[in-house]
């Protein structure tokens, strides 16, 4: 509105940019929109992320190593679901194709590093720092591809041409025996290797899982601040714009098109590195890990999470790579659950509905997520004693 | 008669909206219910017909009669069942709908069809009746809200501003249209901003504020107190004016 | 990581306290694990009986005195579903890894090839349950019975005498189990001069339109089948229909009994051979005879037989590291490196419990063949014992197999 | 030319099958813009269903009540797990859907056991000549009874109220509560007939090879097949149902020796790209309501 | 000079004839209103302006440029902002979020930037949020600052859909009926907004309302459409004495 107000923003009354101190006892007194705008806006939030972080940090000295490669998937899992809050929670555009650019990263990476001359494509680069965003950006190219169509399609019709997506690229990838090794008997997944250092080997920094365990802690926190400062930003206004009303938002001056190919490509980016990293753990791929379950569990994590907050999705995913154990510890809890694969039920077959039934029972009681409980108990503190 | 005792409404188990409102809407009669943006009429609405559970919302207390009997925990369709109809803010059409889908839809739980009076009120719907509902302007939505609220034949109507954004003519025509349907036997309740086109049909008025019945008397004393003059109908004076004592300076610094 | 749970902290694995359900309180007691399909994945039709098997197996061991007379060996304490995901499968490996010895089952090849390097670093010794001719060339993994592709040589060895065909066309599904017999078809053919062709098909019993059109259109002599049971009664079905008056011979896990309650039975009888890695549940050796006592009131199935079999080389492997002193994860692995021969009770012979030797010579390659049979528990009885047809003889291990299709 | 119309019939067998289970599909969508991934489950319970009750009570009366079995289940499942979902979003309510297709397959797996089940059809692989064709009995039942079901469906819809109360409820939850709609009614009804429409697909896919623990599988099919009808036309799911059948069957009997450089078993995906070439020229599938949208 | 010129345009859907042969200027500082009957075509116009719809045939010029042939967000960048009948808010997002989003296009940082958010986009976010800050000031807006705007009073909702629309530094703004659906209160401080933004702005606006109080009050000139047709263009005192009017519009009661 400064068009015809003579000099903009200087005329106006002189604003605070830098930082200033805040007045004790009054958290959210800012007295700059620098401080207004920052990340964590109250020093509570920015206490409690930083313990987060070396509580994080802390884990990788006490637990065990199967613990910790647990909680390294997880947060793997957490970079990819970050990704597709991208594309489906912030900008709208419903993707069941998650693993099919989760794979096209994993396969990337897996080829760059691969030993040269063997059975499979290799290229013998394991540098992470080379392999890492070379499968960011491969995968990016492929979502870039394929976002023209979701200029054209709507909720679950996008949903399910992006699903078909899965399944032709696991048509693809079972042919391309080259790259992939074929059905049911895959090959090595990208090796990590950071500046001459294998991280996949017992090692300067540790053992494996404690060097990967802070590999991908590292990796989730860059990926997550990088992922808020998007959507802090005015691409992830724009990309909410589209999601909320599309019209509206191109005729206030959203261009639609550029924005939802930058969303798909954004968050391939991100599928594609998780998929280059998931893998590292197990140190194999398989071309039927890239299925419709896989797609689905990300969707599961972004709504178990609490769609379009990026701690949601990280929690979501933490959340679903815990309910795993988890269903496998509970039955044993419960003596009369027979061991016995003979019988029914058994605790196998316990676990597996109770990994079902946990799912729809969290989302029937919660169905704003992780983050609506945190949003629920926030609330219900601010409130206290008053609840109404 | 349809009674609302000393209700209080909360949603999301944190937000008391009503505080203990009681009003009555005798049969046969037209009540206006008036009252800033905010104030709880809406909310009111959707407890008289079962609607507050999509929204969170909850009676906490009070009661909702019908002829004496509680209906505040019966559920929506039993309530348009016993005759109550509700014409919902912000017209609600079903945009992907025709237009005559829309009314048919609005006549479920009527035994007879009142599609030809409808269409007799608004010859509009009958032209466009086999166009996309979604399609129509947004004045042509509002009669097709109002008429498919007729469709269920109700003994009670509850309007929730049904004049929003329609032409002057057809803000008298709808006006005419209420007092012709409570002739015929139907009662209303008329939530309006168009407090004067409400109060010159109604034969009893309600102000509400934030949650609070604050006035409640006959039509024609409402008309005359000078509040409701101030606040609601609007002195009859240019908009150049009103600006000039509020805000101007403001603005200028 | 390397730090050990129990009490008995240098021997992973294995207590001097008695196991869970001891018959005997005063020996030790050997853990062993399984991972297995269970509930959800394609094969949990299969892992259920091989798991009860190994059960019943370990039972017996131990209420025959256990290992060396100083251990029990327990199977039932940790045991795991896979789903047959790779990915759970490394997860549930990694639960268990620090209180087992070794593996009595891993299912699956992907999935065993998500803890395989795990399993080399730390000397887990791990029967498999898949024949396919990868675990020849690893260590650790005990593999018993010929491999698909050795299966798949001789059922052509034997078609040749049987049935004299001129072309044989492998329909498989991709991958370990299915590319691993089409490839041993192929070297068989190729090896007498027949026209080869093979057809790749997916599993789903929906699925197998094209496989039948390419049967019935190319009419071979010979269909060496590689598939799941429902898909090979589509196809042996529907191709006979159609008027396919050619041989099928599928392998072991094609075959189910209930077959012969399907439709297709007739062409079933008819047209289709099974060659099996072992002998079927009836017969008449003294490790079916136990195995039948151990496993009573259960419907025969050749998954019993099968997980049966595998646990005969893990039980010598044990008896001879407690021979030998050294009750570790290093010293399993040496008594299996030391093994030339296994007492399979009949079952198999016992030079197929060779693990001493290289790949090539260690290599199992005898197979059997069976017919359908009505009167038979699993629907089958034996039409051709024990032997080793002269592609198999002559061929040499130098890789998997199906890397060669 | 022979083979070719062999060929297609067999591929409108199977894709009346398929439009089945589309229906189910779009049964439910219609009536709560949700895609029920409990779908393939359910077809698994009424192949099941039917294997343990036609031997006791006959192949017909069995299909009929395991059906009704299934339409039961699906109506419990509604009542307990997707009615106190009623307006939430509806990705969560699919979500919820997967789990109960979790639930409900390992409870069927463990029905099914280890060996093939038998549907115990009267049909098998036994073939029927018409004229110079010889095609198997079972596709023209296949056709027959879907023929069938869909012409009631039709009419249930066309002279009832449902069909438009359906429409309503899912295009807004508030507004047809509003105007008197049961929305739980119609979700009710909608996850019946769903579950019915399941089992009955269930029930012929079992015919001839019989049914196997990873037999769900085929249910998916139905998704491209919605797309291609346009995810809420009845009319448009049968459409989408033939058309996947016909042409998987003819990629199935011609891709290896045409376009053999797609690789093994393009059929397999072929329902997929078909459906992309349909949403290219069409983004509401052949006969799909376009969403409305002005300002 | 014009900053708006329509020529003859025609739209029409599928048998409805929405916009039949509409031609108008709209010159500097001008507020010229626009009704009519309902669905006499007045949003359709609107949509026209602003590249939602796109005519069968015509000539609209905005600043002397052809509009016809622009997308939306192009023609937004052009200087045309608009508000919506309907409130067409971003409804998930604050306040504060849809006024930013008004200033989409008068960024100039890309992706990346964002990423990394310090620097360039900082400092761009920075100033726009000073410029947001003052149309909040000047609708009085403090108050819903971090309020998700589907939480927010239907009245304050069309105040921040205008306030988004002053966000893009608009050269024209099309309103939509502004007050309708408001209190008495509401539409006095929304008229207050308008004149103030044509007077001290200087921003000439376009208004379409059912509220004739304001209209006749407010507008420079009135078009008058029914039917898709124009019926009369004048002074709100010429219009309102013209008979076609009357009986098409205003009926006996105006
Ligand atoms: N679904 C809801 N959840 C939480 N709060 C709500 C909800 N609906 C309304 N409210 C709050 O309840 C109060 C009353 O709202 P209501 O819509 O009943 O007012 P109203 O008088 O109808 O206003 P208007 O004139 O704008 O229609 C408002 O403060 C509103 O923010
Ligand atoms: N996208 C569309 N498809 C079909 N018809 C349309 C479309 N947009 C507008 N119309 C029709 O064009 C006519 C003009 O509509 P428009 O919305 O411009 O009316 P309006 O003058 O704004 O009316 P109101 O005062 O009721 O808002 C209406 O009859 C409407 O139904
Ligand atoms: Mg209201
Ligand atoms: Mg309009």
């Amino acid at each position: 509105m400064s068009g015809t107000r003579a000099g903009g923003p200087s005329a106006a009354p002189a604003i605070p940019t830098g930082r200033s101190r805040r007045v004790r006892g009054r958290p959210l007194l800012h007295t700059s929109y620098a401080q207004d705008m920052a990340l964590l806006d109250t020093r509570a939030k920015r206490v409690s992320a930083a313990a987060l972080v070396l509580l994080a940090l802390a884990l990788s000295a006490v637990l065990t190593d199967p613990a910790l490669e647990v909680l390294a998937a997880a947060y793997v899992l957490a970079i990819g679901a970050i990704g597709l809050n991208i594309v489906t929670g912030y900008a709208g555009q419903v993707s069941l194709g998650h693993a099919f650019f989760v794979a096209i990263g994993a396969y990337t990476a897996a080829a760059l590093s691969g030993p040269p001359g063997g059975d499979t494509l290799g290229y013998g680069i394991t540098e992470i720092w080379v392999w890492l965003p070379a499968a960011g950006l491969a995968a990016a190219a492929a979502g870039v591809l394929v976002a023209p169509l979701a200029t054209r399609l709507r909720g679950l019709y996008l949903a399910i041409v992006t699903l078909g997506l899965v399944f032709l690229g696991e048509h693809v990838f079972k042919e391309w025996q080259e790259l992939t090794g074929g059905v049911g008997v895959g090959r090595e997944a990208a090796v990590p290797t950071l500046l001459g250092v294998r991280l996949d080997q017992d090692g300067a920094f540790g053992t494996r899982e404690q060097q990967l365990y802070l590999l991908m802690l590292v990796l989730l926190v860059v990926f997550a601040v990088a992922a808020r400062n998007l959507a802090r930003s005015r691409v992830g206004r724009a990309f909410a714009a589209i999601r909320d009303r599309d019209i509206a938002a191109a005729v206030i001056g959203v261009p639609l098109t550029r924005y939802k190919v930058l969303a798909f490509g954004v968050s391939s980016f991100y599928a594609g590195c998780a998929g280059a990293l998931l893998f590292t753990l197990s140190g194999y791929v398989e071309p039927g890990s890239f299925n419709l379950l896989l797609s689905v569990q990300f969707i599961a994590m972004v709504l178990i999470g609490g769609v379009a907050t990026v701690s949601g999705a990280i929690a979501g995913a933490l959340f679903l790579s815990l309910l795993q154990p988890l269903t496998r510890a509970l039955p044993a809890l419960v003596p009369v659950i027979s061991g016995d694969t003979t019988q029914t039920p058994n605790v196998f077959q316990v676990e597996t509905v109770l990994y079902g039934l946990l799912i729809v029972l969290f989302l029937i009681f919660e169905p704003r997520g992780l983050f609506g409980l945190w949003i629920r108990v926030r609330n219900y503190w601010k409130s206290w004693p008053f609840s109404y | 008669m349809l009674e609302i005792r000393n209700l209080e409404v909360v949603y999301d188990d944190v937000m008391l909206v009503l505080r203990g409102v009681s009003l009555v809407v005798p049969p046969g009669s037209i009540v206006a219910l008036l009252g800033a943006n905010g104030a709880g009429k809406t909310t009111l609405l959707r407890a008289l017909s079962g609607l507050l559970d999509v929204h969170d919302g909850e009676v906490t207390k009070g009661a909702v009669t019908l002829e004496g009997e509680p209906i505040h925990h019966l559920r929506p369709a039993q309530i348009v069942r016993r005759g109550i109809s509700q014409v919902m803010e912000g017209r609600r059409i079903l945009a992907e709908l025709t237009v005559e889908e829309n009314l048919r839809v609005g006549g479920h739980t009527a035994a007879e069809s009142h599609l030809g009076r409808v269409y007799g009120l608004f010859p509009v719907l009958r032209e466009r009746r086999g166009s996309v509902a979604g399609y129509l302007s947004g004045g042509e939505q509002q009669m097709l809200a109002v008429g498919r609220a007729l469709m269920a034949g109700p003994r009670y109507l509850l309007l929730d501003e049904p004049s929003l954004g329609l032409a002057p003519s057809l803000v008298a025509q709808v006006r005419d249209l209420v007092v012709e349907i409570n002739r015929q036997g139907t009662t209303v309740l008329l939530v309006e901003q168009n407090a004067t086109m409400a109060l010159s049909i109604a034969s009893h008025g309600y102000v509400m504020e934030t949650g609070k019945v604050v006035m409640d008397k006959p039509a024609a004393d409402l008309l005359a107190d000078e509040d409701i003059k101030e606040f609601y109908l609007g002195a009859v004076r240019s908009f150049r004016e009103v600006k000039h004592y509020k805000r101007r300076k403001r603005w200028l610094s | 990581g390397d730090d050990e749970g129990g009490q008995n902290a240098r021997t992973t694995g294995v207590t001097s306290e008695p196991c869970p359900s001891a018959v005997d309180g005063n020996k030790g007691c050997i853990y062993l694990g399984t991972i297995s399909d269970l509930t959800a994945g394609p094969f949990a039709a299969l892992a259920v009986p091989i798991t009860d098997a190994q059960k019943a197996f370990w039972a017996r061991v131990n209420k025959a005195g256990g290992i060396g007379g100083k251990y029990e060996v327990d199977v039932t304490r940790y045991v795991r579903d896979n789903k047959y995901n790779p990915e759970v499968h490394r997860q549930v490996y990694n639960e268990i890894k620090e209180q087992v010895l070794g593996l009595a089952q891993t299912l699956g090849s992907p999935t065993t090839a998500a803890i395989l390097g795990d399993l080399k670093a730390n000397s887990v010794v791990s029967a498999p349950a898949s024949w396919t001719s990868a675990w020849e060339f690893e260590d650790v993994v005990i593999e018993t019975g010929a491999s698909y592709c050795v299966e798949a040589m001789n059922a052509v060895d034997y078609a040749m005498e049987a049935h004299r065909p001129k072309s044989v066309m492998a329909v498989h599904l991709a991958g370990d189990y299915g590319a691993d017999a089409a490839a041993g078809a192929k070297v068989a053919a190729e090896a007498h001069g027949l026209e080869f062709t093979s057809v790749e098909t997916p599993p789903g019993a929906t699925e197998q339109g094209r496989a039948i059109t390419e049967i019935t259109r190319a009419e071979p002599d010979l269909v060496i089948l590689t598939t799941g049971p429902a898909d090979a009664a589509t196809i042996v079905g529907q191709s006979a229909a159609a008027g396919f008056k050619g041989r099928f011979i599928g392998t072991a896990p094609t075959w189910n009994p209930a077959l012969l309650k399907s439709p297709a039975a007739e062409a079933l009888k008819a047209l289709y051979e099974q060659s099996s890695p072992g002998k079927s549940w009836d017969a008449d050796t003294p490790g079916h005879q136990a195995m039948r006592a151990s496993l009573p009131g259960v419907t025969p199935n050749d998954g019993y037989t099968s997980g049966w079999a595998w646990a005969y080389p893990m039980k010598a492997a044990l008896e001879k590291m407690v021979a030998d002193g050294d009750v570790s994860r290093a010293g399993l692995l040496a008594a299996v490196k030391s093994l030339k021969t296994v007492d399979y009770e009949g079952m198999l012979p016992p030079e197929a419990g060779n693990y001493a030797d290289d790949p090539d010579t260690a290599a199992f390659r005898q197979t059997l063949i069976n017919k359908p049979d009505d009167s038979a528990p699993t629907g089958v009885t034996e039409v051709r014992d024990f032997f080793t047809g002269p592609t198999a003889k002559s061929y040499t291990f130098d890789g998997p197999c199906f890397a060669k299709l | 030319m022979t083979g070719t119309l062999e060929t297609i019939i067999r591929g409108l067998g199977n894709g009346s099958v398929y439009a089945l289970l589309a229906l189910g599909f779009v049964i439910i969508y219609k009536a709560t813009r949700v895609i029920s991934f409990a779908q393939p489950a359910l077809m698994l319970a009424g192949a099941v269903a039917v294997s343990y009750l036609a031997p006791v009570t006959g192949f017909y009366l069995g299909a009929l009540l395991a059906a009704l079995l299934i339409a039961a289940v699906a109506l419990g499942i509604e009542r307990v797990a997707i009615r106190p979902m009623v307006g939430r979003p509806v990705f969560v309510v699919a979500i919820i859907t997967l789990g109960i297709d979790v639930v409900v397959r390992v409870v069927v797996n463990s029905l099914i056991g280890r060996d093939v089940r038998q549907v115990g059809d009267p049909w098998g692989f036994d073939l029927v000549a018409l004229g110079p064709l010889v095609v198997q009995q079972r596709w023209l039942a296949m056709m027959a009874a879907a023929a069938a079901l869909v012409t009631l469906l039709f009419a249930f819809f066309r002279h009832s109220k449902y069909g438009l109360a359906m429409r309503a409820a899912a295009y807004d939850q508030e507004t047809a509560l509003a105007q008197g709609v049961s929305v739980s009614a119609v979700f009710a009804v909608s996850w019946a007939l769903a579950g019915f429409l399941a089992a009955v697909a269930g029930m012929f896919v079992g015919t001839g090879q019989g049914i196997e623990q990873t037999t769900w599988i085929v249910a998916l099919k139905a998704l491209p097949a919605i797309i291609v009808g346009g995810l809420d036309s009845l009319g448009g799911a049968v459409a989408g149902g033939l058309v996947i059948g016909v042409v998987e069957s003819l990629f199935q009997s011609y891709q290896g020796a045409y376009l053999p450089w797609l690789g093994q078993n393009f059929a397999i995906v072929s329902p997929y790209v078909v459906m992309l070439v349909v949403l290219l020229v069409r983004p509401y599938g052949l006969f799909g309501t376009r969403e409305v949208e002005r300002v | 000079m014009s900053v708006l010129e329509v020529a003859d345009v025609h739209l029409s859907f599928a048998g409805v004839k929405a916009i039949d042969g509409v031609s108008f200027e709209v010159g500097p500082a001008e507020l010229l209103a626009v009704i009519g009957p309902n669905g006499a075509g007045k949003t359709s116009v609107f949509n026209v302006l602003s590249g939602v719809y796109r005519p069968q045939s015509g000539r609209v010029e905005f600043l002397g440029e052809d509009l016809l042939a622009r997308r939306p967000h192009e023609i937004a960048a052009m200087g045309m902002a608009r508000t919506f009948q309907n409130v067409e808010l971003f409804h998930n997002l604050t306040v504060l979020d849809n006024l930013m989003l008004g200033r989409h296009h008068h960024f100039r940082y890309g992706a990346l930037s964002a990423l990394w958010w310090f620097g360039r986009a900082r400092r761009a976010e920075l100033a726009a949020r000073a410029e947001v800050e003052e149309i909040i000031d000047f609708l009085e807006l403090e108050a819903w600052r971090r309020h998700p705007v589907r939480l927010l009073p239907y009245g304050v909702q069309k105040r921040v859909e205008l306030g988004r629309a002053l966000a893009m530094e608009p050269r024209l703004l099309l309103l939509d009926e502004p007050v309708a659906g408001m209190n008495l209160e509401e539409t006095e401080d929304m008229a207050r907004f308008v004149l103030d933004i044509r007077d001290e702005l200087g921003i000439p606006i376009v208004l379409v309302d059912h509220d004739m109080g304001l209209v006749m009050d407010l507008a420079d000139r009135v078009l008058v459409l029914d039917f898709g047709r124009p019926v009369a263009l004048g002074t709100p005192a010429e219009v309102q004495q013209d008979p076609r009017v009357v009986e098409a519009y205003l009926g006996g009661t105006a």
